[in-house]
């Protein structure tokens, strides 16, 4: 991705807390394994808002410290975290009733590539690639209310994941709302992607110039 | 006297058979019954369908279960963990079948066995290509496809109390898939931390009651060292 | 119902304590609103059979003291219960999952007929009568792994109430495998009615007329 | 802060419009949320469907809902209680629409609604009148019925214990239908009879958790006085 001098992505803490910022007090939100998992740490803690893990976890707090760790008390990543007061427990089969009933206000997930129309790919790079692993990834994409897609705006060698067509398996048909890249942030609506906002220094011919995709500003 | 505790490993496996379906809870290895397992290598059924939402870990637990040859097919959500090597190295080798379903579906489809309901519609994967040569039907305007429900033989079960009822509470997030595999199998059979008097459990806070445990074995292993 | 001077119908007490008898200890067992309800006061203490109640109660105990009655603690005839050590609550979802799902052993019903294929009607009367109101009956008939029917041989006017085909809207097809009168205990199998005990000084010709379907001895 | 305490019968009952589908907890009267139905009653939205077990007893709570006119139909297992005078005059001089489903059927049917299940096949009712016109089919020998989710736009809840995020408790069989509404509707209301302080609900034993629930109110009206 070859950018202006003066442009500088923003690194993945940062995207996290841009994110976080859009969060408001008392939303219900899952948020997917890996980079998404930070979008927590940027929530201040008098903005309520009540994360939920797959595993039967609503109401998860922060990493324990290392002397109070529960060890059977684990998130979606399979890392210990804790209960913040009001949280609870439940089996596997409520929790997805809770996801699949479109109970979650946001679920945060991670992207391979999404669409114009959409559509995201998020678990899998090949038809043929090795064991397939879905996990809940399809059930929060097709369950929750809204999804937001946090992922880099081009692959490392410089192809674009916002594209017209998903080439990837997809994940779910239809569903992202709003994508959080390192460039920028970009609403899906029913005429494709509408840039929100840029990082400091890029303009939209910038942006198109690493995006496959057509783009619009709202 | 209803008495389900169990003395021994072999009273809990007796009668397990080649080609059964297993169940077996846990998320990763918390709520893992990993006792049971090694009683099941043990007991020595084989041709397995194991029902898991992993793979296994390492070298213990189901990961053992699988190296040991005794499983034909598993049946998970997501069978890359930590340290998969175990089902990586029989996937890559064609020596064991994979279905692989999203964890939500998994764990509905095994609610619906334990309730009596024998498909059901769900909008997860829809369009994708783990809804290939599925049942597609729009309701209200949505599309939706048709999942039947994923009965058990066996189920393998990690609780943290149980009495002699078979009344069973967990662990914060060990209850996992725990309460719904012991409703959708024919035989539970559980493994528990703590055994307590009848009457000691809040009748509020059971989470899997007795009517689906068949058989409680007191393993009072301490606290699970990876995740 | 005109029988010989020597033969005495069992009373309802009477029909509850001998279904009592055939229950064995470990069984999961609902038993329908009315009559029914009786067989838990013939099963001794020590022989612990466990009772549901399809408002959520698993491990009924007996009719609390007037002084310790729980007013949140009914059963499904709306009578206050007991709660016994090892019972526990559920919502109406999980109980009737339970039903549906075949975790009973038993479920005791009342019925107005049964007929020899094992069909039973036991909620309405008529198809025109007053507001239909089923109940729980469908599910259990349909959920439980066995059926017994406990009611009089006969109408109040003499009929039968074991019969060729029912007349009465049915509550579920086939189900039923046993039935306890007043007068016998009847198998239900696949060539029909199986007289499996009469009360005493009746034979097999006194009891076939007061029956519209064919008898035979096990 | 997240409070989902209101103060006022005027908060809790805002919104609620002519036409809405509103489901009401309770088996007879246990569990039935009396004090927010007659709030209901005082809000005034007409044309209701209501979906509850039962239709009523005497001339209060949900009997008094249909009594004062604002059902246009009723959704229920069993309209026969103990006293069921409102109903049944309804009923006779044709006021009211009855739709009579079978208990579990109408559990699930609600449970599905809020697990994001649209239908679902059972083995209730099938070979019954009330199976008529419903698609049937069988699976592994078996017929079974479609069944489709019951949603609401209401659920009016009784718990026994509540906090400010909405978690909530049950007393005893009071549990009843409450949590299965609380999860089926739109929004969610409640009477408590206890406000308890955040995090003094133990984790393990939440019936509902406060993702189903909208508003709460403080309703501390001691024992419930019929079956």
């Amino acid at each position: 991705m070859n950018l202006k001098a003066d442009v500088t992505p923003m690194t993945r803490r940062e995207m996290a807390q841009r994110l976080a910022d859009d969060v408001p007090e008392g939303w219900y939100v899952n948020l997917g394994i890996g980079a998404p998992l930070q979008v927590a740490d940027y929530v201040p803690a008098e903005r309520e808002v009540v994360f939920q893990s797959e595993n039967g976890v609503l109401g998860m707090g922060p990493a324990p410290a290392p002397d109070k760790i529960n060890r059977w008390l684990i998130n979606a990543g399979k890392q210990y975290i804790t209960l913040r007061a009001g949280g609870s427990y439940m089996h596997h089969a409520d929790s997805f009733a809770l996801i699949r009933g479109g109970h979650l206000d946001l679920c945060v997930l991670g992207a391979f590539q999404v669409a114009e129309n959409g559509d995201v790919a998020n678990w899998s790079t090949s038809d043929n690639d090795s064991a397939p692993a879905v996990g809940g990834a399809m059930d929060l994409a097709a369950g929750a209310r809204r999804i937001w897609v946090m992922m880099d705006h081009t692959t490392k060698s410089g192809e674009s994941r916002l594209v017209r067509r998903c080439t990837y398996p997809l994940t779910a048909v239809g569903v992202v709302k709003r994508i959080y890249t390192n460039l920028a942030v970009i609403d899906v609506d029913d005429a494709g992607f509408a840039v929100r906002q840029m990082v400091p220094g890029m303009t939209l011919d910038d942006l198109q110039k690493v995006t496959d995709a057509p783009l619009r500003i709202m | 006297m209803i008495n389900k505790i169990v003395q021994t490993m072999a009273e809990a496996m007796a009668g397990i058979r080649d080609g059964s379906v297993v169940l077996i809870g846990g998320f990763g290895s918390i709520g893992q019954p990993n006792v049971l397992i090694q009683g099941l290598i043990e007991q020595g059924a084989k041709d397995l369908t194991v029902v898991a939402n992993n793979s296994g870990v390492g070298h213990v637990g189901l990961a053992a279960l699988l190296e040991t040859g005794h499983v034909r097919k598993i049946v998970c959500s997501f069978p890359r963990t930590a340290d998969p090597v175990v089902f990586e190295k029989l996937w890559r080798e064609g020596r064991i079948e994979l279905e692989c379903v999203p964890q939500g579906t998994m764990a509905e489809r095994m609610r619906a066995a334990g309730a009596g309901i024998p498909a059901f519609y769900t909008p997860t994967a829809v369009g994708t290509k783990l809804a290939a040569g599925k049942e597609e039907r729009e309701f209200r305007g949505r599309k939706y496809i048709l999942e039947e429900a994923l009965y058990g033989d066996v189920a393998l079960i990690e609780a943290w109390q149980a009495d002699r009822w078979g009344n069973l509470t967990y662990n914060s997030s060990a209850r996992n898939f725990n309460p719904v595999m012991a409703a959708a199998a024919r035989l539970t059979i559980v493994q528990s931390q703590h055994i307590v008097e009848l009457g000691a459990l809040d009748p509020e806070k059971v989470a899997t009651p007795g009517i689906y445990v068949n058989r409680v074995l007191h393993v009072p292993y301490g606290e699970p060292t990876v995740t």
